[in-house]
């Protein structure tokens, strides 16, 4: 079985975490064309590549980041959330 | 060497608790905080009624378990319940039980993907898996300095899954050779 | 006809134990340790099996755990390996797929049919569409090998997890040195040998024996080597992830580095009637002879390419065995030892030469062998042919590399022309390989290699530094290029499992299929039980030749798990399957619970009281709530804290309503949708201070909807952290016209709407024990849903109850709370709404706060608002009362689906029956009329009506209206 | 014995012809291009020249032959979805299939053997009957059956499943069936063939060259080809080729795995799929039990094996049919599933003209495969989609008109 090294837990099998798809940033909802946004909330980038992605510890709650190779199956590195972090809108920083 | 031996009787206070500052509010109440992620460390509150076990999951989250006796985390529950800034209660109604004795690995070896024998207990590792697809946190200890089969192994898991978890185990444990106590789920 | 030896201090069986047993219905005796095939072989029985396709009489080919000639129903088991299983006393053993008998088979006249059943016969006939299922129920009765016992009971086996440093596959001389060197560098090392003994599968050649058994004795001795004998390594897997089948359990081991020392097959020469009783492979014999004394014949006739074929000769010579000749391909002489001696002890030896046809006696088995001089190219003169007498003929002609499991393991090979086999080329990092897989064939190199793979391996698990030794490769090439016979008559099979003749592959590769995958899949080559172990390569030489290609490059068809295969319930282990149980299950059994399942948890459908039919108890439920009061454990609901300055912000982005403007002591209703502005979850918040929320979710949402936030909380950064307290607090909800006074003389709490209005939240003693009170009304009623400590919840809830039962309170389950909350037009998330509805469909848009700055799926609904529903969920009653729909059933608008009902109950409250129904837009308005198709097709008309059903205004649940019936 | 037979025993040489035409090389440009030599591209080639009269059709594969999904399936055919769109589609291919053994002059062992979704909750009892009562008003015969009908139809079964998912009831669906999945290529791509489809396996396509927005040619490791239009029929690998036109889809790949046992006497009738147990299993002629499961759990354009997925399907296998136990498992095999958010597929005309996609098959392709031949061709030959196939426009996520088939979907994917 695939190993997962989480960044909190260190190297487990890949059964102790759940996949939580790829790391996508929003377009500004205010500003995005309703074109822009339906692309973001359906379309994918399908191809095999070199991807950072969301994973979950299960049974510690620890969300991460893995870099993986989805045509080899390689996990390249991970690290935790703090690096895809995206600025929110002043509101939510007030 | 000892018996290989369950145990899920045992119900000693427990208290939990996350936050920015929860790890100063337990230094605050006099006690020993460890400093690793996912360690834990014994420290004896201010009542020094017996030692606590303080462990850090995580970052900024702590969970402690009270001596068989102890009340010291009797004392700083009130405290914690006025909610500090910063400090967050967290409930802990675990189910807790303990493996033990020769054998020990061979059991946990058919619940659990984690390669306990080769663990190294001078770090004080805290172990967060799944057993038999439920989450437990484990704290492996040595009885006393010798090989493996000398270690006590303590686990806790969500109480609604304990007496699934707990009935299950006895049955790998009985055929492991090895003795069953298990009030709380009977 | 082949016998047993006399006794001999290695050999496997232990003659003073006679163990007996039944095959087809004849008694036999064999001994223990003896497999089922070896004391078959040894009681003279001239065949064990019949093959799959035209029924000829099969027995031992290669009695090397792949050997489909010698598949057995054993005690109700069908597939049963006879050629590995060992005997038990009391065994009943039968041949597979024989009708009427092994000897009497009536299917044997099948054989006289082959020439009209060629190579994919069945695409070729048989499907015309009126004549198709006929024919298809004689293929179903002719097909398949043994019966499964249907009545076979339930047998769970462990499963564990292991660990190691170097894991050596083979337990060979290769293999065994490779393990002893790992484990000399200090790795802990497992060695898995597929056989029931060390030392592998010989022969070794000379001077092999005695380093063997001290190699095997070295390994049993070394504390660093953990033995797996008898187990097949079935799989790799990611990581150095190996299941390793055992006899009674599996286990799955990780290792750090493996070393596959994996050795050849052997394969075995193709000529006409080489499947004969009989006729078998050297190395087969090898092993009757060393582990079971059983020889292959009085008489032996040996066809040979390769050194191994004089080795096996000499000892079968040894054993008193007459070889009456080495019919051998090569014109050119063998040079090694073994050769000389044979040519000492007087074996006569016919170079150049091949077998054209082996001939059966009147047993079936084999009573002679055609042999006839080879041309300068390779071709056989049939003209010059001559009989050799003989009751075995051997076959010795070449091996193929056992890569399966390497190449599963990401490793590549390459087609060696010199020593005709594949031998690997790239090695994926921890894989390391030896012996002859590696190509290495000659005894002291076999040793060497294992010697450097080893101690490779152990490097690389970070033990000692890695050996910088070049084992060379043979020089002598022990397999045939083309060990292959062409016959007018065919019958010269390829494939033993599926009886695939040279002219069967030539054919399938003329119609098209002419690459290896094609070719595997139109014949069945190597789609048997032995997986191609012993035809896929001859069956890609066959494919070169008709193609004019090398075979490299043709190239291996993909190899897959499992090696061997492995029976299900060691796979499947024990089957752990999880069980949640809330705090107060053991109440629910006393209270006489009928269960039903939620995800992993049981919930009382309802309590089952002597004397009440189903419906009369669900009924009764519902009438204690509304008219006194009920007590329904809600534990199930997913339960979370927020704590932290920017709590209200988090849940204001994560649930469509406003929350961070709520007072502290205040609940609200909760709407998740995702991004799309699909409704996905909802639930109550409460305030419990300003920096602390406490909410719920559905049942089944609970574990994903809190992860689900985790993800954003560390996504979002904000200054809030999550506690899922979901099995840490129990909750139940104490709901009924009579709930508060009952409440009240058990809190300390003043629970007066004054105190405590409705959607109140207060915090407290119940029964002395601290809760959080929320006052809802999912019921309808005046309610307090009450959630303490786990450890509590058993005193509490039988508190409650007892103080309930003398004013007439009952516990009431799931289907007296679906009444209830549809009395009230609730709908249920993911029953009322499907995986496309939006809060506008659903009639949720109060719940749905557009102003805020953002909340998931806002932008969504902006341009779900636009496009406008395409359907609406609206409140609905039967008119005929005598009649009710069920849910799920259509609503029908002229011939077109316009809809359907999502929840329906017969209301005794109301006297009439209710439900909601997700309609098409222009049906939904009130008063309008709709027709729902219910069984038979006849249609039911139904009113839309405006919800709540049941008291319209929320008086009770608000006001707590008094006590009884308003 | 058919006389079809007969001649085989009396004819000298192996009278049968080839299958297929082997090419040396490419034409410099055809009238269509296909890329993906599957069931799907090679229905389309067939019905473009046999209905459409367009032969001028290459199909290009960059294995061989029904060496992708067509390949690894499971074989179930089965027309009881969940909306319109999705019955009247999956119907009409059922209708197809019927005949095409006969039209091909092949035997697909296409075997009806009714098939049973079967439903452990009351929720999933009430997905049965919606799906139930929506099949039935488009003709398609499907029942919301009783435990007590499941009992007497698969008398053998643990009704409890191994204490911990009961049978509660199921949707059976008479029609279901199982056909041999790699005749079903090679039957359409023989019938191509001899009305003149070109097919060249061991050719990959590099890239797809457009002007002006529209295509006009297909680069491949034998070559360009110069063609006006495309179809894309190639499963698990679209994203791929999307790419190459600039085409963003909402389509992601998981590895779908399944597994076979060894061949035992025939026992097992119709068709089982399990929900909750994520199971699928039926029995072959040859005797074999082939089993499926879920979904992969994350994405990977790899078809290696899991040793969990083997673990957790025997185990479910089972709790259904304990007898099963010593039963051996002989192979496992795993396929790249292009998975879209509804569980419908992609299908028609593109924004770049010229382009065709048939795509989005996710784990339901294969029962499929005439009627996308069909539908894709009429879409290629007129440049008009198929009337069946509107519900299936690429256009529909933007426009938020998804079509949930998910609810059909066989197991909890």
């Amino acid at each position: 079985m695939k190993i997962m090294t989480c960044p909190l837990n260190g190297p487990r099998p890949v059964s102790e975490f759940v996949y939580g798809g790829e790391v996508r940033h929003s377009p500004d909802p205010d500003t995005c064309s309703d074109a822009e946004w339906s692309s973001y909330v359906f379309d994918r980038s399908g191809s095999p590549g070199i991807k950072y992605e969301w994973w979950c510890h299960i049974a510690s709650g620890y969300w991460f980041i893995a870099l993986r190779d989805t045509a080899r199956d390689a996990v390249i590195a991970t690290y935790p959330v703090e690096t895809v972090r995206q600025p929110l809108e002043p509101a939510a920083r007030a | 060497m000892a018996e290989l031996e369950f145990d899920a009787r045992d119900r000693r206070t427990r208290l939990g608790m996350k936050g920015p500052r929860a790890a100063e509010w337990l230094v605050a109440q006099g006690l020993g905080v460890p400093m690793a992620p996912n360690s834990w460390a014994r420290s004896t509150g201010a009542s020094g009624s017996g030692a606590v076990l303080v462990a850090r999951l995580g970052q900024s989250e702590f969970f402690l378990e009270d001596a068989p006796a102890g009340t010291t985390l009797r004392a700083i529950a009130p405290a914690l319940a006025a909610h500090p800034p910063g400090v967050y209660p967290v409930l802990r109604e675990d189910a807790v039980f303990e493996l033990s004795g020769a054998g020990v690995h061979d059991v946990l070896a058919q619940v659990c993907n984690v390669n306990f024998a080769e663990l190294a207990l001078d770090s004080h590792p805290v172990i967060m898996t799944l057993m038999i697809g439920v989450a437990v946190l484990a704290v492996p200890e040595s009885m006393h300095e010798g090989p493996c089969a000398e270690r006590r192994y303590r686990f806790w898991c969500d109480p609604t899954f304990g007496p699934f978890l707990c009935e299950t185990l006895a049955v790998v444990v009985a055929e492991c050779g090895g003795a069953g106590h298990d009030s709380q789920h009977r | 006809m082949m016998y047993r030896l006399d006794a001999h201090p290695a050999e496997w069986i232990d003659r003073s134990r006679a163990v007996s047993f039944q095959f087809e219905g004849t008694q036999y005796q064999g001994f223990e340790g003896d497999t089922i095939s070896s004391a078959l072989a040894a009681a003279g029985v001239p065949y064990q099996g019949r093959s799959f396709k035209y029924h000829r009489p099969r027995s031992i080919l290669s009695f090397a755990n792949h050997d489909s000639n010698t598949l057995f129903q054993v005690d109700g088991v069908p597939n049963v390996r006879g050629d590995v299983t060992l005997l038990r006393a009391g065994m009943h053993v039968s041949a597979v797929n024989t009708f009427g008998g092994l000897v009497r088979d009536r299917a044997r006249i099948l054989d006289r049919f082959a020439r009209f059943l060629p190579v994919g016969f069945y695409y070729k006939a048989f499907h015309s569409k009126r004549w198709f299922p006929r024919w298809e129920r004689m293929f179903r009765a002719m097909t398949g090998l043994g019966t499964v016992s249907l009545d076979a009971g339930r047998s769970t086996t462990p499963k564990r997890y292991g660990f190691c440093d170097v894991l050596v596959i083979g337990g060979g001389p290769s293999g065994l040195s490779a393990a002893l060197e790992a484990a000399a560098a200090g790795a802990r090392v497992g060695l898995v040998e597929e056989a029931f003994r060390l030392g592998g599968t010989g022969p070794w050649g000379e001077r092999g024996e005695d380093s063997v058994q001290s190699l095997a004795q070295a390994a049993h001795d070394s504390p660093g080597i953990t033995l797996f004998p008898a187990t097949v390594a079935a799989g790799y897997y990611s990581d150095h992830w190996l299941a390793l089948a055992e006899p009674h359990r599996m286990t799955k081991m990780r290792a750090k580095a493996v070393v596959f020392a994996t050795g050849v097959i052997e394969q075995p020469a193709v000529f006409r009637n080489n499947d004969l009783p009989g006729v078998l492979l050297a190395s087969g014999a090898w092993r009757l002879l060393r582990r079971y004394r059983v020889a292959p014949g009085r008489t032996v006739v040996m066809v040979a390419a390769n050194l191994e074929a004089y080795s096996v000769c000499l000892e079968l010579h040894d054993q008193g065995v007459r070889i009456a000749a080495i019919v051998d391909f090569r014109s050119a002489p063998e040079e090694g030892e073994a050769a000389a001696a044979c040519a000492s002890c007087g074996i006569p030896v016919m170079r150049g030469s091949a077998p054209y046809e082996a001939i059966a006696g009147a047993d079936g088995a084999v009573a002679a062998l055609a042999i006839a001089p080879l041309d300068a190219s390779g071709r056989i003169d049939p003209r010059r042919r001559q009989r050799i007498g003989c009751d075995a003929v051997l076959m010795s002609v070449g091996w193929a590399a056992a890569t399966q499991l390497f190449v599963q393991a990401g490793g590549t090979t390459r087609f060696s022309e010199e020593l005709q086999q594949f031998v690997p080329k790239d090695l994926p990092p921890g894989i390391f390989v030896a012996g002859r897989m590696n190509g290495v064939h000659d005894f002291g190199s076999r040793l060497a290699d294992g010697k450097r793979a080893g101690s490779q391996a152990a490097a690389h698990a970070g033990f000692g530094s890695p050996s910088t030794a070049i084992v060379a490769r043979a020089v002598r090439c022990p397999s045939h290029r083309f060990p292959i016979v062409d016959h007018p008559r065919g019958k010269n099979f390829v494939d033993y499992d599926e009886d695939l003749q040279v002219k069967d592959l030539e054919n399938a590769a003329q119609e098209g299929f002419d690459s290896s995958e094609l070719l595997k899949r139109y014949s069945t080559v190597g789609m048997g039980p032995s997986q191609g172990k012993h035809s896929n390569m001859n069956a890609l030489r066959v494919l070169a030749r008709v193609r004019g290609l090398s075979v490299e490059q043709l190239g291996l068809t993909t190899s897959r798990p499992m090696y061997h295969p492995v029976p299900m319930k060691l796979l499947a282990g024990r089957a752990f399957s999880i069980e949640r149980r809330t705090p107060v299950d053991a109440q629910h059994r006393a209270h006489g619970a009928v269960w039903m399942p939620a995800g992993n948890w049981r919930r009382p459908e309802y309590y089952a009281v002597t004397g009440e039919t189903r419906a009369q108890s669900i009924e009764a439920e519902v009438q204690a709530v509304r008219g006194r009061l009920g007590l329904i454990d809600v534990g199930t609901l997913g339960k979370i804290e927020i704590y932290g300055p920017q709590a209200g912000t988090f849940l204001d982005r994560v649930y469509a309503g406003k929350y961070s403007d709520m007072k502290a002591g205040t609940t609200r209703y909760g709407l998740m949708l995702d991004e799309s502005g699909v409704i996905v979850d909802d639930g109550v918040i409460a305030r419990l201070a300003a920096e602390l929320f406490y909410f719920t979710t559905t049942t089944g949402g609970s574990a994903t909807v809190f992860r689900e936030l985790l993800r954003l909380n560390a996504l979002w950064g904000l200054d809030c952290s999550l506690v899922n307290v979901t099995g840490h607090r129990a909750a139940f909800n104490f709901a009924g016209p009579l709930c508060r006074d009952v409440l009240q003389s058990l809190t300390d709490l003043d629970l007066q709407d004054a105190a405590f209005p409705y959607l109140g939240v207060r915090e407290g003693l119940v029964t002395g024990v601290q809760a959080r009170l929320l006052r809802v009304g999912f019921v309808g009623e005046l309610g307090y849903e009450i959630h303490i400590p786990a450890g509590a919840a058993a005193a509490v809830w039988q508190a409650l109850h007892d103080a309930g039962l003398p004013r007439g309170l009952r516990p009431f389950g799931v289907e007296a709370q679906r009444v209830l909350r549809l009395e009230k037009g609730h709908f249920i998330v993911g029953q009322d709404t499907d995986g496309l509805t939006d809060p506008f469909e659903a009639n949720a848009r109060w719940a749905v706060s557009m102003q805020k700055p953002f909340f998931i799926g806002q932008r969504s609904l902006k341009i779900l608002q636009a496009r406008g529903p395409r359907q609406k969920l609206v409140g609905i009653e039967i008119l005929d009362p005598a009649r009710l729909p069920r849910e799920c059933q259509l609503v029908i608008d002229g011939d077109r689906i316009a809809g359907r009902i999502t929840s329906v109950v017969r209301s005794r409250t109301l006297q009439r029956s209710i439900g909601l129904a997700m309609v098409a837009p222009q049906l939904a308005d009130a008063g309008g009329e709709i027709r729902i198709r219910t069984d038979h097709g006849e249609m039911l008309a139904a009113r839309i009506a405006a919800t709540p059903f049941y008291d319209p205004q929320n008086l009770r649940q608000r006001a707590g209206a008094g006590h009884g019936r308003t | 014995m058919p006389h079809r037979l007969i001649r085989f025993g009396f004819s000298r040489k192996h009278p049968e012809p080839r299958m297929f035409t082997r090419h040396d090389s490419l034409k410099p440009g055809y009238d269509v291009v296909i890329i993906g030599g599957g069931g799907h591209g090679l229905a389309a080639a067939y019905y473009l020249a046999r209905d459409h009269g367009i032969r001028d059709v290459a199909v290009i594969d960059k294995g061989y032959i029904g060496g992708g999904n067509t390949g690894r399936n499971t074989t179930i055919i089965r027309s009881n979805y969940l909306t319109p769109e999705g019955v009247k589609f999956y119907d009409e291919s059922v209708r197809l299939w019927q005949d095409l053994g006969e039209d091909f002059d092949l035997n697909l062992f296409y075997s009806t053997r009714g098939h049973y979704t079967l439903a452990h909750t009351d929720s999933a009892m009430r997905t049965m009957r919606w799906r139930a009562e929506v099949n039935k008003h488009y003709g398609v015969s499907s029942e919301a059956v009783d435990a007590a009908f499941v009992k007497r139809g698969i008398p053998m079964i643990d009704m409890t499943c191994g204490g911990h998912a009961p049978i509660l009831g199921a949707l059976f669906h008479a029609p279901g069936a199982i056909a041999r999945h790699d005749a079903v290529a090679w039957g359409y791509g023989r019938g191509a063939d001899r009305r003149g489809v070109e097919i060249h396996q061991q050719t990959e396509v590099t890239g797809i060259r457009l002007q002006g927005g529209r295509v006009a040619g297909v680069d491949t490791t034998r070559g360009p080809i110069a063609t006006s239009r495309v179809l894309c029929a190639v499963a698990g690998f679209t994203p791929r080729v999307l790419d190459m036109v600039d085409l963003n889809t909402p389509i992601y790949v998981h590895p779908l795995q399944a597994m076979v046992s060894e061949p035992i006497k025939p026992w097992l009738d119709p068709i089982i799929v399990s929900g909750s147990l994520h199971v699928y299993v039926s029995q072959t002629a040859r005797g074999e039990l082939v089993m499926g499961a879920s979904l992969d759990p994350y994405e990977l354009h790899q078809t290696r094996s899991t040793l969990d997925f083997t673990e957790s399907l025997s185990a479910h296998i089972l709790d259904m049919f304990p007898f099963l136990g010593d039963v051996k498992v002989n192979r496992q095999w795993a396929g790249l599933a292009d998975m879209t958010p509804d569980f419908a597929p992609i299908m028609g005309l593109t924004p770049v003209e010229g382009f065709c996609l048939d795509a989005g098959w996710g784990t339901w392709g294969f029962k499929a495969t005439p009627v996308c031949g069909k539908t894709m061709s009429h879409t290629v030959a007129t440049g008009r989609n198929h009337p069946l196939i509107e519900g299936f426009a690429m256009d529909r996520f933007a426009r938020y008109r998804l079509t949930g088939e998910k609810g059909a979907a066989s197991v909890g994917h």
